[in-house]
């Protein structure tokens, strides 16, 4: 008995949300536009939460449950309907998407109550909210690709909030361009589906896989084509290795915006997108590799541009990128289900980071460069043990989610073939990195003496990086750089428990999210694993992997062989072992000898500057890319081209005309001879002409 | 035999008339060298047998026009040519001009004077008597005839009225 | 026996120096007469024709030999008509303009 | 059987203009009668669709009359495709004059008696079934509108009026002669009798294959001139730069139109060997027109010629759709033309409001505009993204539908071109958020952009219409499409038809993957007569 569950009244909700703030909103005070905003979305996870709990796998209401609500665009052969998908995987995403979604509202309450365009703000996130539930329940690649492009447009909107700021504006822009470039690929691996199956319903495409008529073999260059089209559309939009440079750009926006879009929900798109169509993957091995090795790549390349970050949002952005690689490598392993955990738990602890940085900032003054904070662990308590709760959970350190999850990417990627010990061992030199940077933000920040609190620094830093003092909008209110607003001059405070409060949920979801995963070799049974595991074994098994991944998943829920058991701890411990170095040369560098990182960055002077220019990869792109495109248009094609060849044809024909007509003009002089002498030379010619009859005839 | 030496020196004279016309610069001289054209043309006509045609010329054209072409040139006044170094575009077309056409005709005839055969001097009266053109001229002709006829008249009042003074 | 082609050449010359004439002289009256001359070469063309046909007849019987010589009586006709009405022109030019050299008559030029 | 509503449709406008011509001239009555004839134009064509079966795939409402003698006739019909360029064109023209209330102020009377004159053409353009008729109206819209830019335009309006002129009127002369052509040989004017002329003559072989190719050249440049394609469009920019708000509109919206209608129903109604046998240089001119238009437009420093040039490549993707002869395409193609005349008639209007305030184009006298005109913001930020076609809004539906119709095509390197094609849609991404951003984000830097007005009532009413219809259009096009459809197959050559039937059942039933990803290109008809459709 299929229940109707309406599913298409969860992402209604925050659409009519987003339509009341943004119509009505100018007229709305302040209280009643927030009032709207957590209305909607509260509703709307409430009603996830009703249907993923009478779809429960217990309920006896089949999965995946897909409800149509009518056609949305038919033509020809092809039509795509207004569909949606729920199964374990949606659920999951579904969850984590309202849930961390509605923290952050309640949260950014507070955090912009004394921003200008305030309404703007809260219909921007509304309508955030509504296409990202619409990515993650659609029934079909086209209705994904809605929400898909939908928060491309939603992050370029809240990117560039502070549209005064030009900095912010381009950031903006750059993130739809680059963007847009994943969804160009994205698109063309639509149309290869479309080609190949005849429709984009989930349901029609992986019921045909299913149905056995492809063996790796035969297609592996189709299925290849379409898995490598929807990676590259995935590396768009999770920011990997060839299309991140536009995440640390992203921190232009609101702090909230950080957290919601390029922490927990958006950025996971990618992820969703590849663990969604695992019955593609696994039929083309060779994309898989190409995953694995970028997911690979971002995480470690990452990991280095974070070291050496002064600005605290920038180590949490190229933090955030380092971590999607590890999703990445998940499914480039093949261990989707893992690479899932991974992006729950990092949804949890992410965001509690970059609220938590945040509400420093918001405690500090909007100052950002971690080189001018210091010892405030006393003056924000609250704010302190939240954010070391998150450093810890996303250093991997066991008793926290970072660990299982990490740890269950690691081991898979041990065991996998496309995995093997070179990757897993960057992997684990990354988890060290990753340690590393996150305690060096923790000790910078809440270590080492005082340097805030003074009225001067307030001043300084507001005279100093507060370009923009046009009034904005509606409100009077003079603007602070960035995005914070200089808290009233009274020195360093806690911020106001309406953004505490979600901090210390997501504090205690990132300490209890990772027991949902704790492996076989440490007495869990893996509830998470067993969980998806109804969707991940739906399609074919990896190609020539297909007994690893079983044994994978046997060996975690099967018995715990003691050799097994053995190779597993050691795994676990080494990338314990590693993340609790990054922590001992953090607390050495940043904390006993706060001189020592400047003696080593000007020994290694060259490599530093490199890494701090994050290598050149933003002036590289504008090198290679757009200079010479725009060059290219301007002198070539448009000057030279339209105006030049096109252009000139036109008018040369125009000028021409009038230039044989001058000519001819001469004929009629008016002198009497001349015209005897047309008369003579026409009578000479007929003669010729008849002359020259009369000879060839 | 003497029909050639006839018509050789009827023809020298001519082209020197013709050559003379040309050369001289006031004009009552050349309408002269002209009449001179004409008398030796009609003699030609007479080598050719066409006596009506040879008093007529003499009587039309000798007698008549350029009679009023003398008149009309005394009448005139007309001085001398002036030199005037005029348009250089009439001799850079003129030349060339009259060149080809006489090259091409003169090549012309001379190429195909093989075919064309001679004429001889024909006898008194025995071919171009008037009565012969007569007959011809109000049988065959009559049509034309008539035309020329009121062509002459439209040319009368023409010249009337162009030659009137307004007063 | 003259060959019918001196009579051409003959002719083709007149004429020649005919339009040499109407093109280099300046004074109208000339360039008259120099149609004149044009005139009277045809004429003589037509003359030696007609002989020619009386002496060699021709098979199509369209071409009476004689009438040659009415042609030239039709063209001395025009001549006359032409010659008359040129010089009342004449005439006039010269009441208006005052001078006979052709290059001043140019009311025409732009 | 003769249905009087097309006559109606078509008239109404030119009887309200000689109407106007008798008003005195008091401009405020002249602008609400113009206002009340081109409303009630539109409620009249409203009855269209109202009344259309959408069972049928024929032409319905026919009128056919004699007109000049027994052999040149007055037949109108509708179908799935004009008639909703016909309602297009009725809902363009009441929001132009909306649009130029302010605007046009002197000469008043002429500009609106022509703007009638104008609609009247168009509406003809699309509904005229018999050739003469057809070609009539054709280049009836020549003259009102050369004279609309040429009177009211801007500095260089002369130069780009004649322009305009000359390059379509050089153009139709070709389609003129192929006309005459098909007359001597079939002694009628009408298009289906055409049609069915050639259809029987290719298969017994008794018209030349070269002489069908010349007759597709001869219709294809005339068409070629007026859609923009890419060596011919440079009359556009100029006619649009220099045309007053009302003329852009309706110039980008409809007469474009004219162009691509022309090529769907003439070039490959007609001739459908010969389409597939050009398909794919002109496919390559589509492609060049999206990419090389998106590029030009990155680097305009006039707002309206950075419009024109996005026209160029949105209409480079109508082609591609045309000439990818698959039912996906064509009826992408058909919808892409409703959407380009939605959104860039909104960023035309949008484009003179700006006008009306600044009196210049130029990007560097904008900058921060989204502070004094929030809500002018927000409209251009709309037709902004209807025009980058972001899903939910009408563009995405198009553009998707001819880029996969195009990837399925079997015309040669259809793939080729599909992926080309696609990449448009990153450089629409690029210029045209480069020029929100240089319009409205950033510091404002000229002191007067502080204090502009924002959108008053009468100008908000106008767009709010186009809005709308676009979000409407984004979801809910299979109402459209119902009509569409069946006009697109009946137009597509009939192979094409069963090809796509094929296409179908391939997928249905074994979708063998091993088949080559190119099915079988349909055979290159060769030149000679007998090469018809496999």
């Amino acid at each position: 008995m299929t229940k109707n569950l309406n599913l298409w009244v969860i992402p209604l909700l925050p659409l009519i949300g987003a339509a009341i703030n943004g119509l009505f909103g100018r007229r709305f005070k302040n209280a009643m536009v927030s009032a709207v905003a957590l209305l909607f979305t509260a509703a709307s996870f409430g009603w996830a939460a009703w249907a993923v709990w009478t779809v429960w796998p217990g309920s006896g209401i089949a999965l995946p449950h897909i409800e149509t609500l009518g056609t949305w665009i038919t033509a020809g052969t092809f039509s795509a309907p207004f569909g949606f998908y729920l199964d374990q995987l949606s659920m999951i995403m579904v969850l984590v998407v309202t849930g961390v979604g509605f923290l952050i509202h309640i949260y950014s309450v507070g955090y912009m109550a004394h921003e200008g365009g305030y309404y703007r703000f809260f219909a921007y996130l509304n309508l955030f909210m509504f296409f990202m539930l619409t990515l993650v329940l659609a029934n079909n690649y086209l209705l994904m690709f809605v929400g898909w492009e939908g928060v491309g447009l939603a992050s370029y909107l809240l990117i560039g909030f502070f549209f005064l700021k030009d900095s912010a504006a381009d950031a903006g822009k750059k993130a739809f361009i680059v963007n847009r470039i994943g969804d160009f690929a994205f698109l063309i691996g639509m149309f290869l589906i479309i080609r190949h199956f005849g429709s984009l319903n989930y349901d029609a495409v992986f019921g045909k896989i299913a149905a056995g008529h492809f063996t790796p073999e035969a297609g592996w260059g189709i299925f290849t084509a379409i898995a490598l089209c929807l990676m590259f559309g995935a590396t768009g939009k999770s920011a990997q290795v060839p299309l991140y440079v536009w995440l640390p750009d992203a921190m232009e926006g609101p702090t909230p915006v950080s957290a919601l879009i390029h922490a927990a929900t958006m950025v996971t798109a990618g992820i969703y997108m590849i663990a969604r169509s695992h019955a593609i993957f696994n039929l083309a091995p060779h994309a898989l590799q190409i995953v694995a090795i970028i997911g690979c790549i971002t995480a470690i390349f990452a990991a280095t541009m974070g070291l050496a970050q002064t600005d605290i949002k920038r180590v949490l952005a190229y933090s955030t990128v380092s971590q999607l690689g590890y999703m990445f490598l998940a499914c480039g392993v093949a261990a989707y289900s893992a690479g899932i955990f991974h992006l729950m738990t990092h949804a949890f602890f992410k965001a509690l980071l970059f609220l938590g940085a945040g509400s420093v900032i918001h405690a500090v003054g909007g100052e950002q460069d971690m080189r001018r904070m210091g010892g405030l662990r006393k003056l924000i308590p609250v704010t302190f043990w939240v954010v070391t709760i998150a450093t810890i959970a996303i250093a991997g350190i066991p008793p926290f989610a970072g660990f299982f999850s990490k740890d269950e990417i690691l081991g898979a990627v041990f065991h996998s073939p496309y995995g093997g010990p070179v990757i897993w061992g960057i992997g684990v030199l990354t988890a060290g990195l990753t340690s590393f940077y996150m305690f060096r933000l923790w000790f910078m920040t809440f270590f080492g003496e005082l340097k805030l609190g003074s009225v001067e620094l307030g001043e300084e830093a507001h005279a100093a990086k507060a370009p923009a003092q046009a009034a904005h909008g509606a409100a009077s209110h003079s603007h602070g750089h960035a995005d914070d607003h200089s808290h009233g001059h009274g020195g360093v405070h806690e911020s106001p428990w309406i953004m505490l409060a979600p901090l210390v949920i997501l504090a205690v979801l990132s300490f209890v999210g990772g027991w949902v995963g704790v492996p076989q070799f440490m007495g869990g049974h893996n509830e998470i694993e067993q969980f998806l595991a109804p969707v991940m074994q739906s399609g074919p098994a990896v190609a020539g992997e297909a007994v690893s991944d079983k044994d994978a998943t046997t060996s975690h829920a099967g018995e715990a062989t003691p050799e097994n058991t053995k190779e597993e701890l050691f795994l676990a411990g080494t990338s314990v072992a590693a993340a609790l170095i990054g922590l001992f040369f953090a607390y050495l560098f940043y904390y006993k000898s706060p001189e020592l990182p400047d003696r080593i960055t000007s020994k290694m002077h060259g490599i530093y500057m490199m890494v701090l220019h994050k290598y050149y990869v933003d002036e590289g792109y504008g090198a290679i890319f757009v200079k010479p495109l725009l060059a290219l248009s301007t002198v070539v094609l448009w000057r030279g081209v339209d105006q030049g060849v096109i252009d000139g044809l036109v008018n040369g024909a125009g000028t021409a005309s009038q230039g044989v007509g001058n000519e001819l003009r001469q004929m009629q002089s008016g002198n009497i001879r001349s015209y005897a002498a047309w008369v003579a030379i026409g009578g000479a010619a007929i003669v010729a002409y008849m002359i020259w009859l009369g000879v060839t005839r | 035999m003497v029909h050639q030496v006839l018509f050789i020196v009827f023809g020298l004279i001519c082209v020197a008339g013709a050559i003379n016309l040309l050369v001289q610069r006031h004009p009552i001289s050349s309408a002269l060298s002209l009449v001179v054209v004409m008398a030796s043309l009609a003699l030609i006509y007479l080598l050719l047998g066409a006596e009506f045609v040879a008093a007529i010329q003499v009587i039309v054209y000798a007698g008549a026009i350029m009679v009023l072409f003398v008149f009309v040139i005394m009448l005139l006044n007309a001085g001398a040519e002036e030199r005037t170094r005029g348009s250089r575009m009439a001799l850079i077309v003129g030349v060339p001009g009259v060149i080809i056409l006489a090259g091409t005709v003169g090549w012309m005839l001379v190429s195909g004077s093989g075919r064309l055969g001679g004429v001889n001097l024909v006898g008194p009266s025995s071919f171009g008597e008037t009565h012969a053109i007569a007959r011809l001229l109000f049988k065959e002709f009559l049509l034309p005839f008539e035309i020329t006829s009121v062509l002459i008249l439209i040319a009368i009042m023409g010249a009337v009225v162009l030659g009137k003074r307004e007063n | 026996m003259v060959p019918l082609s001196w009579y051409l050449i003959l002719s083709g010359i007149l004429f020649s120096l005919g339009v040499l004439g109407f093109l280099l002289k300046r004074n109208i009256i000339t360039i008259f007469m120099s149609i004149e001359l044009m005139l009277n070469a045809v004429n003589l063309s037509f003359v030696a024709f007609a002989n020619y046909w009386h002496t060699h007849p021709v098979a199509d019987k369209s071409i009476v030999p004689l009438s040659g010589q009415v042609f030239v009586f039709f063209v001395m006709v025009v001549a006359a008509a032409e010659a008359a009405v040129g010089l009342a022109i004449i005439i006039a030019v010269f009441r208006t303009r005052e001078t006979l050299n052709v290059d001043r008559v140019n009311l025409l030029k732009l | 059987m003769n249905n009087s509503i097309l006559t109606l449709v078509t008239f109404v406008p030119a009887i309200g203009a000689l109407a106007l011509m008798l008003m005195p001239r008091n401009d405020r009555a002249l602008r609400w009668a113009a206002l009340i004839i081109s409303i009630a134009t539109f409620a009249i064509s409203l009855f269209l669709p109202m009344y259309y079966d959408y069972g049928a795939s024929g032409f319905q409402f026919e009128t056919n009359r004699n007109w000049i003698g027994q052999t040149i006739h007055y037949h109108m019909g509708a179908d799935g495709i004009s008639m909703w360029l016909v309602l297009l064109t009725t809902l363009l023209v009441p929001v132009s004059v909306l649009v130029s209330w302010k605007s046009i102020h002197d000469r008043v009377k002429e500009f609106f008696v022509l703007l009638l004159l104008l609609e009247m053409a168009m509406i003809g353009v699309f509904l005229a079934l018999d050739m003469f008729l057809f070609y009539v109206f054709w280049e009836a819209t020549l003259i009102p509108m050369a004279l609309l830019i040429g009177m009211y335009g801007h500095e260089r309006r002369v130069y780009a009026a004649v322009k305009f002129f000359l390059y379509t009127m050089v153009a139709s002369v070709f389609m003129l002669a192929a006309i005459i052509w098909l007359y001597v040989h079939t002694g009628s004017f009408d298009y289906s009798v055409i049609r069915e002329w050639i259809r029987v003559s290719i298969q017994n072989g008794s018209v030349s294959g070269t002489a069908l190719q010349w007759l597709f050249l001869g219709f294809f440049i005339a068409f070629a001139v007026k859609v923009p394609l890419f060596p011919l469009h440079t009359w556009l920019p100029d006619a649009h730069v220099e045309a007053p708000t009302a003329g852009s509109v309706l110039l980008a919206g409809v007469l474009l139109k004219m162009g691509t209608y022309g090529l769907l129903r003439f070039n490959v109604g007609m001739f459908p060997d010969q389409a597939a046998y050009n398909s794919s240089w002109i496919n390559t001119l589509a492609v060049i027109g999206i990419i090389y238009g998106a590029l030009v437009a990155l680097v305009q420093p006039n707002l309206k010629k950075l419009i024109a040039y996005s026209s160029v490549s949105h209409l480079g993707f109508v082609v591609l759709g045309i000439f990818s002869l698959t039912t996906i395409g064509a009826d992408g193609a058909v919808y892409q033309m409703l959407n380009h005349g939605i959104s860039t008639g909104a960023l035309f209007m949008l484009a003179g409001m700006l006008y009306e305030r600044k009196h210049t184009y130029e990007f560097k006298e904008f900058g921060g505009l989204a502070t004094p005109m929030p809500v002018y913001a927000t409209f251009f930020l709309l037709a902004v993204l209807s025009s980058v076609g972001l899903p939910l809004l009408n563009g995405f539906v198009g553009e998707f539908l001819v880029l996969s119709g195009t990837f399925q095509s079997a015309m040669p390197h259809a793939m080729l071109f599909a992926i080309l094609g696609s990449s448009g849609v990153i450089w629409g991404a690029c210029y045209l958020l480069w020029m929100y951003q240089k319009v409205f984000y950033g510091q404002i830097h000229h002191d007067e952009n502080k204090t502009l007005p924002d959108i008053d009532g009468r100008e908000r009413i106008s767009l709010v219409p186009l809005v709308v219809l676009a979000v409407i259009m984004g979801v809910a096009s299979p109402y459209w499409m119902k009509s569409i459809q069946p006009a697109v197959v009946s137009t597509l050559p009939q192979a094409a038809g069963v090809k796509a039937q094929a296409q179908k059942d391939h997928n249905q039933d074994k979708p063998d993957l091993v088949s080559p990803v190119l099915p079988a290109a349909a055979a290159v008809p060769n030149a000679s007569a007998t090469g018809g459709q496999k």
